[in-house]
């Protein structure tokens, strides 16, 4: 190895020690962006010197550069125009399109491998070539197709309600089969790149059912998931071309996509499995339980509830999935500054997964200014509800249905915000429409509860007014 | 086996190690930039399809070499950005409290 | 510079981050056994002191490989031993309150 | 590589894992014990592993499996000997003497490698073998007397006291000098043993007069660093001789104890740097303070001290160096049966550096089989000592200092437990004689603390004496 080929590796290794001093920061808020650009600076520190390298190699062809600057301009420049451009509530389907294209780039490394090596018997093919191939196209196919209808459901072009059919699970079973006999025969000599690429479509179809089944819901932890297969794939093409950097950096977010993803399914209180075999979220989309029974519902307008909130002095706003969907931070963080120009205490109570992704309501609110101070997590701001003269639940369900507590619903053992030891409460939301879990809400039947109806960012700046009416402003 | 895999595995199973113990125990505000962080980590295969460039000698290696860098790029350059972005909102802003208006 | 060198530099860098990560954030009463427990792992010199024993054929080279197996056995064997005592002392035994005298 | 060495290195690899796994768990009180389990099978299947290769490899003249037999045995034998029967408040200086052997058995591989390759020029001492072999014997070596210094100040053999003299700098830097002068020649070519024993003679002075100027109760700090460098040491040997399994397991060591070494120092509230230059404690050494100036004492007999006790209603019990010292932990678990006979609620104050170890109270008490839950941390009691009858301090002084509260003193910033927060103070000490800070304390002469001057051990054996006296046992 020589000396400069020396010094690209040394590179390398700093960059990957990069990567992981910037994940380490970024486990408190307070060093987060300093952790990012740790990392960007590695990721910038490894992409030029691989830019040396091909520089001092010299073999590459003109149409070489070409293509690469041409793919690069075309590529980065769309990531950095969505990256900038896509609203923050629109975060997840765009990781999960990067995570597409990354594991399909990870394929394609492997691919183009295969395809220069095959000709003539393919006598570069070792075994070890073949069978990280293998598991690269594996890992990064299934990933890119995968991804793609996880992102596709997000954003609603796909159906966000679980899509199963009968069969559909032995027809899993016929292409997984399927793809075992055609990555059999490569392993035993068959070098044709048209097998390849059936192997590579059988795979497409099976990351595309992989992922139909699963509800929109669980996007966020599929994300993650499969945010983890892009790591091993772009591991298993760093084996193929024999490059160390995409091993390490592609085992390190492997490893933490991994233990991600069951983080995030522990704060959701499911198992990853149960996510995976999906179907979960039917309810939701066949039947949101409408109307509470024979319960009786109070319903208030804006000035009544403006006057309980006027006059209370400690208030605590409990937002969910509703202020997302109605984009009503701003409107959240007006009422709020004018309650405490009155004088009044307010807080935000944060339950961890209020909303459809973790820290959701944290980026949505930072986005309003609201300061970082009157966000309180569950555990802090729990025992607070019963000093609580009004409880202002916007937009959320699940997050604070008393059911939780009971044995043998959906939700059953979900730490839970304790909403309903508040004096009095107040609701924000446009029917008795159930959440996530599609459970009905005994809270909203509570006879200290009164449920404002409206749309969150209507009702809020309704309340607004009439609270600036009351006070004279 | 050659000595070289034998050092890769080591390598990729060190590496593993780090990921499992640097991720321990993140507050969940937090899963989402790590996430999206994590997405831009494995930016790191535009490595990958810039070597796929350097060794293209084909049309068919040309348009693969292309596709690769396309989508690598995509990911690495779309990747740091969304999650720029992110952690921006996480700033604490000690000055931000009033006076700006709410909207 | 040999490939195989760089490999090993690798590894070492990587142990070196685990190890780093590994030991976030211990409570204090748990430093004085895993210091005895990091104290027990170098004893994997004794490995060393295996291969040292291999390859010896005079007199001085005998002499250095009893002392150095000697040496690294008693790092091995008794650092276990110690870790192991004291983590006995870390165990919670419900059944002990009362009942059983004092001393 | 053939297939079997290949075996040897995935063995290696998958010990190495265990390692990490099993410090992970170390994490934890309630899983130490596991991950201890789990490093030891690792340990276990490396040397196995090592074995099985010597075996297949048929190299090994017979001297060479006697003396391996042989030293193992007595390294071994001593080892586990002395492992089994220490005291466990002389932990420190064993685990001291564990780095010093290992450090010695690390530069020793090093130095056998050099004996071997040396003659007839050298032709197989590569640059990286002699860099890496002067690393780990200088590491090594400074190691093994270092350490052996340290086990001796805390055994007593060696004066804890800081030892300095005039020039006893000059003499370290000439000492580093020449050092540096012969691994120059052995760089050079000059592949001499008798240079690379003075090389290891001067190292050997450097790490006598590395630790000499440290005083006896900064040692845990300094071993935790030693520990530091045996790993280093190892993992360097691992490089001299190619053997993957020392290179990982060292460097985890090395990585890991540095950190701890950095966690120790922060707890104490004092920069490694500050311990290592030396010179703390002097004043402990050379006059303890005798006699607290002019202020009042109050001291107390058994009797009186027993009435407060058993007519109080909480009791909290605050362990220090005293009480490990005098071997009092059955005696204080006996008083304290007495007192929750009685009713008293009893808990003990645990502060993070109390006695001359990390977790020193906790192991000690946990020997006497003090209930754990009973073992309160200082941020978890602090508040509590305001609705305390009487606080029994035995043997505590700089962590009970208030002193601590005020800027300017050794122990400045240092968080104490709020002792002087209780109704009625005792403390049992065998006179005004200072702690480990050497800092008088004004905790001793408030007027609600009554001194009970004796033996730790006997003092709390006639208190609960008079305890048993008064109830009528
Ligand atoms: N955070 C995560 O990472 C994550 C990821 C996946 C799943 N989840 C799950 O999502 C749930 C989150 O709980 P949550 O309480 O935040 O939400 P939720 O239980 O899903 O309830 C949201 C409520 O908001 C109302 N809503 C919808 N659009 C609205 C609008 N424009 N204006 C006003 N209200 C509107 C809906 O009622 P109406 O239709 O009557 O208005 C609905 O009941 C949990 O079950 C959690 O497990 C969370
Ligand atoms: N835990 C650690 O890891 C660690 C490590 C190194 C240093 N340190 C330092 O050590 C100190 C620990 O504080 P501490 O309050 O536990 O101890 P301390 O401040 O050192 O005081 C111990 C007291 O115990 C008394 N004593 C000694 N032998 C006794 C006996 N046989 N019976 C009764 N009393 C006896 C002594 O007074 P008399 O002579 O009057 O009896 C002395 O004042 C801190 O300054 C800490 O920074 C701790």
């Amino acid at each position: 190895m020589s000396g400069f080929d020396a010094f690209i590796r040394i590179v390398y290794l700093l960059a990957a020690a990069g990567f992981v001093i910037g994940l380490h920061l970024m486990n408190s808020p307070a060093s987060a962006r300093r952790g990012s650009r740790v990392s960007t600076w590695a990721m910038v520190a490894a992409v030029a010197a691989t830019l040396a390298f091909m520089i001092h190699d010299g073999h590459t062809r003109a149409w070489g550069w070409v293509v690469l600057g041409a793919g690069t301009a075309v590529g980065g420049g769309g990531g950095l125009r969505m990256g900038r451009q896509v609203k923050l509530t629109d975060i997840p389907q765009l990781v999960s399109l990067f995570n597409a294209v990354g594991g399909g780039a990870a394929a394609l490394v492997a691919v183009n491998d295969f395809v220069h090596l095959s000709p003539h018997g393919g006598p570069g093919l070792t075994p070890r070539i073949l069978v990280t191939t293998v598991l690269d196209v594996v890992i990064g196919v299934v990933t890119f197709t995968g991804s793609l209808i996880a992102a596709g459901k997000l954003q609603g072009i796909v159906s966000g309600a679980p899509v199963v059919w009968p069969g559909s699970r032995q027809l899993n079973a016929v292409l997984a089969a399927g793809s075992a006999v055609m990555a059999g025969f490569i392993f035993a000599g068959t070098y044709s790149n048209a097998l390849l690429g059936g192997l590579c479509a059988t795979l497409a179809a099976i990351g595309v059912l992989m992922v139909l089944p699963i509800g929109g819901a669980d996007m966020p932890v599929v994300i993650s998931l499969l945010n983890a297969f892009t790591g091993t794939a772009v591991a298993m093409a760093g084996f193929v071309i024999g490059n160390t950097a995409l091993i390490i950096a592609g085992a390190l977010v492997g490893a933490s996509g991994t233990i991600l993803t069951k983080l995030m399914a522990d704060a959701m209180n499911r198992p990853v499995l149960a996510i995976i075999a999906g179907g979960f979220g039917t309810a939701d989309a066949v039947a949101p339980v409408m109307g509470a029974g024979g319960a009786a519902v109070q319903s208030v307008g804006p000035d009544d509830a403006a006057i309980s909130l006027a006059y209370a002095s400690k208030v605590i706003i409990v937002p969910g999935y509703g202020l997302a969907a109605a984009q009503a931070q701003h409107e959240v963080r007006a009422l709020a500054d004018l309650l405490e120009d009155r004088g009044v205490d307010v807080s935000y109570a944060i339950h961890p997964v209020a909303g459809r992704m973790p820290g959701h309501m944290n980026v949505l609110l930072a986005e309003a200014d609201v300061p970082y101070p009157q966000l309180k997590s569950m555990e802090e701001i729990n025992p607070e509800f019963a000093l609580t003269d009004v409880a202002l639940v916007i937009g959320a369900n699940d997050v604070v249905n008393p059911a939780a507590r009971r044995p043998g619903t959906a939700i059953s053992g979900m730490p839970i915000l304790d909403v309903d030891h508040a004096r009095s409460v107040i609701v924000i939301k446009r029917s008795m429409g159930a959440g996530y879990s599609g459970l009905e809400n005994e809270l909203y039947t509570d006879p200290k509860t009164r449920m404002l109806f409206a749309d969150a960012k209507a009702g809020l700046a309704a309340l607004a007014a009439a609270v600036k009416e009351l006070v004279g402003t | 086996m050659p000595a070289s895999l034998l050092s890769d595995i080591s390598i990729f199973v060190l590496s593993l190690l780090v990921g499992f113990e640097v991720i321990s125990k993140v507050p969940a505000t937090l899963h989402t930039p790590l996430m999206s962080a994590a997405n831009s980590i494995h930016g790191i295969v535009f490595v990958g399809a810039m070597l796929a460039a350097a060794t293209a000698n084909d049309t068919t290696g040309y348009i693969l070499a292309f596709v690769t860098a396309a989508f690598a790029s995509a990911n690495l350059v779309g990747g740091y950005a969304v999650t720029d972005r992110m952690l921006q909102m996480f700033r604490t802003r000690p000055a931000a409290r009033r006076g700006e208006p709410g909207e």
